[in-house]
């Protein structure tokens, strides 16, 4: 099995501070209380959480889309390199080399699956040959778009569409991207492939990421750190792989329990429910 | 296999009955792209039905199929025991198949009570005037109606978020209260696609248990798309494997699991 | 203080007429005032109110104004003139549409409260025959006629009376509507073009005019054979189409030009001490005339009230009789500063239209200048007076009302 | 050639022609609602602007006299000088770039995401202001508007139809000009739309406000890029319909003719709006010619609505508009 | 403080799903509805029936109508003008032709048929969606105006091509032409409002309401899972069809007493409900009436303020309300895009709250 966890040595320097913000949309709604991390350079960094915890929330405060859907960052600050984040037009934000892949897709309908992942090289200056190899990568790494290429994504299916909104963002070489969800409604052969793409990323090209995903299993497997997030707070953080020992997080975010793993048929009349806040 | 004309007796002893829905040759064209190939396969009483397959294998296109969403080129539908003429999605409705959907298509202006309400529109039968004089019959119906919606909702435990716009839901919430809806309408075949994406392995255990509740408490018949090994594996009687619009596996999960077409093509490394 | 109430229209689809016309009406008031110390003594106060040539604020205005003493309402609407004919009715006060609003009003059996002297838009399309038939020696027999009117209630007015003198002069009539607001008006030109009559009526307002005026000089429709209705007949009507608007003809039923002696007054009175409605560069343009002389005839039929009634504070009531007994001999126009401004007529209980005396004006292009080129004539009052009976008897029977004047 | 024929063949000629005049209205509207999803209601007041704001320039009018006036007393009109039409062009359309500006900053900025009625709602408000603004800047009397523009009958066209039909057709000068410039305009922006980089982040706005923001698409410049651009077409399209008929409030209702071109052109697309645009023109002197006499004329309004419906219920995204995607 | 649902419970479905689930709501609710039928027909005079209360109550209606449409079914209409027509020209031929019948029928009997001709033009929504529709449903507008601008049938054959309203009473009270009290005419346009609205509120929390919203919200899911979009957009042009037909006819025989089609039921009709609709607050009653009041009522407070108050040239303030008008258009949206409607429900969720934040 791959482990990435065993490379904790990276005493990297921090990019991303994100320092106990609270979001509030609709000017009523509270939803993040306080949620502090830190993201080192070059590492692969998680966000985990039930739903509704606010780990999307938590990214696009980072990437300044909330306040198109009516949130704004009421407290505390977001420092990327040292340089606060909001209160940045989001394409600045992307400039400076952070990206986001939002949850659901969110591909434009009405572009061929080419052009979608072109727009990805909108703030990129340099040359066509670049954007042109940078183009066969993606393709490289998921065929399927290329078979698809001139389709217009509004008619693909749901995974395609996943993968169109990934290499849409790879398609601007950014320095960090910022994953939401990248393994939903994609086949377990995609997700290992799709996290396989991440690590060589994280790796070969020394991009950071900070990954949301349900997908607990997975994301400790190939992040190097995570942070736990219920509620809106921060309930637990750590390197990734003491959080695979953790007892609790096995129990709840990996589905093991002492005897190895449950099936699902068997939670039928067992219900437990442990929070750590409430 | 296990094609016995009058079902057969699943492994926890449930008892599967006759076929209720059977696809034959279908086959769907969008332009130039083939979503489905000369695909058949039958879904039987009480079964849980799972269709898995890679991203683009033309599984959504299954369900919208059997929704009356897409009209398939070639092929046949058979419902209990008789083709399907031409419906429109509605009435498909109306004969009792109730489903949600892989982008959740909840109503994002309603409260999550009006939302579960729409399921039940088969039973509501008052006609305009005496809904806008919210007298006698009208108001009889909407109680009724509120009741049996009542209990889906503690059944699924959203009680809490009833008087909630489902817009500002999170995702796995908005999952939950899309089968909510569907099972409003009491459907005698439910089909769902992938209900567990997004979720954590809490939240799926907790969709599970819904899932076998209804599959158990009601017999309802389910057809279900999931990626989750685990879920598909566990849940499941039998399990149809789609790869490029093709059949390329049908039969109960571990002979599924076994299959080397499927491993290639789907699963890549043998899941245990 | 004698109240006036002006419901004009600055801003809107129609306020390029608007504007020099409640200029006109605003400013003869300020002139009385400061020029004479008011109407027999009592000052004259002019309330504007801004319609935007819309029913709904026309309305709005009218309630507003008419608990102010209002002593005779202007609306310069017909729209709004059909609203307030049934309302001043109830709440007795006089209503004053100069060549426009209900034509039938003339009749003052039926409506005792509203005037429309001294012409109406059945005069209009009469008196523009008449001009023709005196053109041409008296026979138009077999001309063609076309109507180019605005699609409303308001172009729709001449077509009844047109038909009838069709009849009785032998003339074709062709009518060929124009959607508002006018703009798009190539079918229409393209069939003038291709029929060739041999003239053309148009019953226009706001932006139809001159873009009518423009087409028929794109496709070099002879201008002198072309005749718009009062309405049809200003400035900002015919400059934008240049020189080629040269010779173009409108009916009137006063007087253009700068030529009076009261526009010296009012550039003393009023202009030069800065008390003028608009910027004041409107004086002698054809609306502001027109809208002075709604005022001067307003003023005239208060001082008759006020003499009648022996009081200077009149009412709306005697600001009525006041109307229905108004005389406009020559005289009275010459003392006023404005000779032969006007035709000469009288007011009478029956008749509350005048005598219908129209004249001809035409546009002379190159001194930019509008002449009157004809006298003030009858027009046929044989074909009028029964569609003016007519109407009126329907009016009266769907409203159960009495006839006066017995 | 029967008579009714020619001129059956006249009609359309001109039919054409008002096509185009409509068409240039129309590509305002694709334009901006191209590049995000706005149906932007205010098109037919910025020609009215635009016409305004040029007339004011070339003659030197000293913009809000009237309120400058009203307020602290004095009579001032006009700085006394005029300015060659070529150069008040430039000038206006640098108006219309402000213009364009501060509609982004102070509207749609705050607006990025909301749904499509809500951005309608907002033009339509956008339409009013701009209409009182104009009114309060440059008087709403009637003005006249020469730039140079030759007016009235085609002469070689009339000569040479004589010859071969016997009947002279009429054709305007100035559609033959709008044509030409409207061709132009067309070829500029289909090229622009869809080979520019830019033209594809337009695209990627109007689908996603938010997905666009996340890959890097600055809204503020795309908008502001598309309105001016928006504003330049209202422009001519001002100048075009201004020469006509004069400057004056009526010019923003020439907004509800290009409508029903767009309908049947398609929002989205660029030479739709000028095929739409011929077919209406075509259409609707077509019908008014040969139908109007008998249901008492002046169809042409609802007519023009009535054929893109038909149209519509054929193709419900109009001739060339993007597919509208249906998928769940 | 005083603004719980805390403690307010419910014990019944009929009570959780009654139209003002806060004791608060209900007795201001009835508050407001004491004072409109007790206290303001003692008081009222003509300047305040005919410039502001009776526009106001009219638009209402007519709001809700187009609130059903648009904000409920998700149909953004432009035809409002043309419908609100059918709805004067019907009330006018039913008026002349049966005068002894009472007002209250025709009027009814007006919706009536306003919804048969909205339903009809209301079939191409099936295929056609969004500002396609929107400006397909322009065609009804300049269609209908043509038609009775055209067709003399319809006016009677008068000579000015005018309607004009008669003299008619209910139970012996004259509610039309111009020697109707002005206390009876409101009480008569309430009465219309107080139903309209009641049958509108009742339509939309029920399965009707609901069927509307599915289709507004996803159309296609909504069909696939049972809601049958012919008959559920069908209903709502016609339901919104009877109650603007009901307002055209209030507009007409009791407001104006006089029309000319294409002046007033012309485009800008159809657009100045239209924002009524918006500004207020899509999909709610409540914002149809705030709608409502605020574009009647501003154009007035502004005039007042301008002209009368500030002494400004009329012209002058007639541009300034265009701004002012425009610019609070996109003020409001800027502040709430869901119109005033959720402006006070943010403002009530808030005061829930208070004294503690969040
Ligand atoms: N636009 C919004 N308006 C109001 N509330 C919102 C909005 N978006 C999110 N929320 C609320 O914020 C909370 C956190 O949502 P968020 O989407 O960040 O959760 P998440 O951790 O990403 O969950 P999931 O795994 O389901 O995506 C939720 O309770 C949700 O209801
Ligand atoms: N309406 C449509 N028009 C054109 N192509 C379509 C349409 N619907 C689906 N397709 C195509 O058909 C194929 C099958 O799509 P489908 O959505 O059924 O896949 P899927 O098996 O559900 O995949 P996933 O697991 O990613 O959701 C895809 O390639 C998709 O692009
Ligand atoms: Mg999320
Ligand atoms: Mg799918």
């Amino acid at each position: 099995m791959l482990d990435a966890a065993n490379t904790t040595d990276v005493q990297a320097e921090t990019l991303l501070e994100v320092n106990n913000i609270e979001v509030i949309y609709n000017h009523v709604i509270l939803v993040l209380k306080g949620v502090s991390l830190k993201v080192p350079k070059g590492g692969i960094t998680a966000l985990l959480g039930g739903n509704g915890a606010g780990k999307t929330t938590t990214l696009k405060a980072v990437s300044n889309l909330l306040h198109s859907e009516r949130g704004e960052v009421t407290k505390g600050s977001i420092k990327y390199r040292g340089e606060v984040m909001h209160d940045q037009d989001p394409a600045e934000v992307v400039r400076k080399g952070v990206i986001q892949v939002m949850e659901g897709r969110h591909c434009f309908e009405h572009l061929t699956v080419e052009e979608n992942l072109m727009t990805g090289a909108y703030t990129r200056a340099d040359g066509k040959g670049d954007i042109q190899r940078d183009l066969e990568m993606v393709y490289s790494y998921f065929p399927r778009l290329k078979e698809r290429r001139k389709s217009q994504a509004g008619y693909t299916s749901g995974g395609e569409q996943q993968m169109v909104a990934m290499g849409r963002a790879l398609m601007s070489r950014p320095e960090t991207i910022l994953l939401d969800e990248p393994s939903m409604g994609l086949a377990p052969q995609l997700v290992e492939q799709i996290f396989g793409i991440v690590k060589s990323i994280n790796e070969n090209e020394g991009v950071t990421f900070l990954l949301a995903e349900q997908n607990t299993n997975v994301a400790l497997r190939f992040a190097h750190y995570g942070y736990i997030l219920e509620s809106g707070r921060v309930v637990m953080d750590g390197p990734a792989a003491e959080l695979r020992e953790n007892p609790d997080v096995k129990e709840f975010y990996l589905g093991m329990s002492d005897e190895g793993r449950k099936s699902f048929r068997d939670v039928r009349s067992y219900r437990r429910r442990k929070r750590w806040l409430s | 296999m296990k094609d016995m004309e009058e079902g057969y007796v699943t492994e926890d002893g449930r008892k599967i009955g006759g076929v209720v829905m059977e696809m034959k040759n279908i086959t769907l064209r969008f332009g130039g792209v083939v979503a489905i190939k000369d695909i058949s396969f039958d879904i039987r009483q009480g079964e849980i039905r799972a269709i898995i397959g890679p991203n683009g294998a033309g599984k959504s296109s299954m369900l919208n199929v059997i929704s009356g969403f897409y009209v398939p080129q070639e092929g046949q539908v058979l419902y209990q025991g008789k083709p399907r003429p031409q419906m429109r999605p509605y009435e498909v409705a109306r004969q009792g198949i109730a489903r949600t959907f892989q982008n959740i298509a909840l109503f994002e202006g309603m409260s999550v009570l009006d939302n579960v309400m729409t399921g039940r529109l088969n039973y509501m039968k008052t006609g305009l005037l005496s809904q806008a004089l919210w007298k006698g019959k009208a108001e009889k119906e909407e109680t009724e109606n509120r009741e049996a919606v009542e209990k889906v909702i503690d059944f699924l435990e959203i009680q809490h978020i009833r008087k909630t716009p489902v817009a500002r839901l999170p995702y796995g919430l908005k999952k939950r209260v899309e089968l909510a809806r569907a099972l409003a309408a009491e459907p005698s075949l439910l089909l769902l696609d992938e209900p567990m994406a997004g979720m954590n392995v809490e939240e799926k255990e907790d969709m599970s248990r819904f899932i076998l509740d209804v599959n158990d408490e009601f017999g309802t018949t389910i057809a279900l798309i999931e990626h989750d090994m685990g879920v598909v594996m566990d849940l499941s009687d039998r399990v149809v494997v789609m790869d490029y619009g093709k059949k390329i596996g049908d039969g109960t999960p571990d002979e599924v699991r076994n299959n080397q077409d499927v491993i290639d093509a789907y699963l890549g490394v043998a899941h245990d | 203080d004698l109240v006036f109430p002006s419901l004009s229209y600055r801003t809107g689809p129609y306020a390029a007429g608007g504007i020099p016309f409640a200029d006109g009406y605003a400013d003869y008031f300020t002139l009385v005032n400061e020029r004479d110390g008011g109407i027999g003594g009592v000052k004259a106060k002019v309330i504007e109110c801004e319609t935007g040539y819309n029913t709904e604020k026309g309305v709005e205005c009218y309630e507003s104004t008419k608990g102010e003493g209002a002593l005779v309402y202007q609306p310069l609407s017909t729209g709004i003139t059909y609203q307030l004919i049934p309302k001043t009715a109830a709440d007795g006060i006089p209503l004053h549409t100069m060549g426009y609003g209900r034509t039938s009003a003339a009749n003052g059996k039926v409506f005792g409260n509203v005037f429309n002297y001294p012409a109406n838009y059945w005069d209009g399309a009469s008196g523009i025959i008449t001009y023709l038939l005196d053109e041409n020696g008296g026979d138009i027999k077999g001309k063609k006629i076309a109507l180019l009117y605005h699609n409303s209630a308001y172009g729709k007015e001449p077509i009844r009376t047109l038909e009838e003198l069709s009849k009785k002069h032998g003339f074709e009539l062709s009518t060929l509507p124009v959607d508002h607001p006018g703009q798009e008006q190539k079918s229409q030109w393209l069939q003038i073009r291709r029929d060739r009559p041999d003239y053309v009526v148009m019953w226009g307002w706001g932006v139809m005019n001159q873009v009518a005026i423009q087409e028929a000089a794109n496709v070099r429709y002879p201008m002198e054979n072309f005749i718009g209705v009062w309405w049809s007949g200003a400035e900002h009507d015919v400059l934008s189409a240049g020189a080629k608007a040269n010779g173009y003809k409108a009916v009137t039923f006063h007087n253009v030009g700068r030529d009076f002696p009261v526009f010296d007054d009012m550039q003393k009175y009023v202009v030069d001490k800065g008390l003028a409605a608009g910027a004041g560069d409107q004086i002698g343009n054809v609306l502001y005339n027109r809208g002075m002389y709604a005022a001067m005839l307003a003023v005239e039929a208060a001082k008759t009230a006020q003499e009648m009634h022996g009081t200077k504070d009149i009412t709306p009531a005697m600001m009525r009789d006041g109307m229905e007994a108004l005389e406009m001999p020559e005289a009275r126009m010459s003392a006023l500063g404005m000779p032969y401004f006007g035709p000469s007529f009288n007011v009478s209980c029956e008749n509350h239209g005048g005598p219908g005396l129209v004249g001809m004006t035409q546009w002379n292009a190159e001194t930019k200048t509008w002449s009157l080129i004809s006298d003030f004539q009858k027009t046929d009052t044989a074909v009028i007076q029964p569609l003016i009976e007519a109407d009126s008897a329907s009016y009266a029977a769907e409203n159960n009302i009495e006839p006066r004047c017995n | 050639m029967p008579e009714q024929l020619i001129f059956a063949m006249e009609v359309t000629l001109n039919g054409l022609m008002a096509g185009v005049l409509y068409a240039l209205v129309a590509l305002g509207f694709v334009l901006i609602y191209k590049a995000s999803g706005i149906f932007n209601y205010a098109q037919g007041v910025m020609a009215l602007f635009a016409a305004m704001t040029l007339v004011g320039i070339m003659n030197g009018q000293v913009p809000f006299a009237h309120l400058i006036n009203a307020v602290f007393g004095g009579h001032i009109t006009h700085f006394g000088w005029t300015i060659p039409s070529f150069l008040a062009v430039i000038l206006t359309v640098a108006v219309m770039v402000l213009l364009a500006w501060l509609v982004q900053v102070l509207v749609m900025k705050h607006l990025v995401g909301q749904e499509p009625i809500i951005l309608f709602m907002a033009t339509i408000g956008l339409a009013y202001f701009l209409e009182g603004v104009a009114d309060l800047m440059w008087g709403s009397e009637i003005k006249t508007l020469d730039v140079g523009i030759p007016q009235g009958i085609n002469l070689w066209i009339d000569e040479t139809t004589y010859n071969i039909f016997g009947y002279g057709f009429f054709i305007d000068n100035l559609d033959i000009v709008a044509t030409v410039v409207a061709a132009l305009l067309v070829t500029g922006l289909v090229i622009f739309a869809q080979y520019t980089k830019q033209g594809r982040a337009m695209r990627a706005v109007a689908d996603d406000h938010q997905a666009a923001l996340s890959v890097g698409i600055s809204l503020n410049f795309i908008w502001v890029l598309v309105w001016s651009v928006a504003g330049f077409v209202a422009l001519v399209a001002g100048i075009m319909w201004g020469t006509k008929s004069g400057v004056q409030f009526s010019l923003s209702l020439i907004a509800l003719k290009a409508l029903p071109v767009l309908m049947l052109g398609g929002f989205t697309s660029i030479p739709g709006a000028i095929v739409g645009g011929l077919i209406i023109g075509v259409g609707e002197k077509l019908f008014e010619f040969a139908i109007g006499p008998m249901v008492g004329g002046a169809t042409e309004n609802w007519f023009a609505y009535v054929l893109a419906l038909l149209f519509l219920v054929f193709r419900p995204q109009g001739l060339f508009g993007e597919k509208i995607i249906e998928r769940v | 403080m005083f603004y719980r649902e805390a403690g307010d419970f419910k014990v019944s479905y009929q009570d959780d799903s009654q139209t003002f689930p806060i004791k608060f709501d209900r007795y201001r609710y009835y508050a407001v509805l004491a004072v409109a039928f007790l206290v303001i027909p003692f008081v009222i005079n003509d300047y305040w029936a005919n410039a502001i209360l009776l526009p106001f109550l009219i638009y209402s209606i007519a709001a809700i109508g187009l609130n059903i449409l648009v904000g409920y079914c998700g149909q953004v209409s432009l035809g409002t003008g043309g419908f609100m027509a059918v709805g004067a020209y019907a009330v006018y031929k039913f008026m002349t032709a049966f005068p002894e019948v009472s007002m209250f029928v025709h009027v009814l009997l007006a919706g009536g048929v306003t919804a048969l001709v909205c339903v009809a033009f209301g079939l191409p929504s099936l295929r056609i969606k969004g500002f396609y529709l929107a400006v397909a449903t322009l065609a009804a507008q300049f269609f209908l105006v043509w038609l009775f601008n055209r067709v003399p049938w319809f006016y009677n054959y008068s000579a000015s091509g005018q309607i004009n309203a008669p003299e008619r009473d209910v139970f012996g009270i004259v509610i039309t032409g111009p020697n109707a009290p002005a206390w009876a005419t409101y009480f008569f346009c309430l009465i219309f409002l107080t139903f309209c609205a009641i049958v509108a509120r009742n339509l939309t929390r029920g399965t009707t309401g609901r069927t509307w919203m599915a289709i507004r919200d996803m159309d296609i899911a909504a069909e696939i899972i049972g809601v049958n979009p012919l008959k559920a957009k069908l209903t709502a042009f016609a339901v919104s069809g009877f109650l603007i037909g009901i307002s055209g006819a209030l507009f007409f025989s009791v407001y104006l007493g006089a029309v000319e089609v294409g002046e007033a039921f012309g485009i800008n009709k159809s657009f100045l409900v239209l924002f009524m609709v918006i500004i207020g607050g899509l999909g709610s009653i409540f914002g149809s009436f705030a709608g409502a009041a605020f574009l009647v009522l501003l154009p007035v407070v502004l005039k007042v303020l301008g002209v009368d108050v500030m002494g400004w040239p009329t012209d002058i303030v007639a541009h300034f309300q265009l701004v002012i008008v425009g610019g609070l258009i996109v003020f409001f949206l800027i502040a709430e895009p869901h119109g005033l409607a959720q402006l006070w429900r943010v403002a009530k969720e808030k005061l829930r709250l208070w004294p503690f934040p969040h």
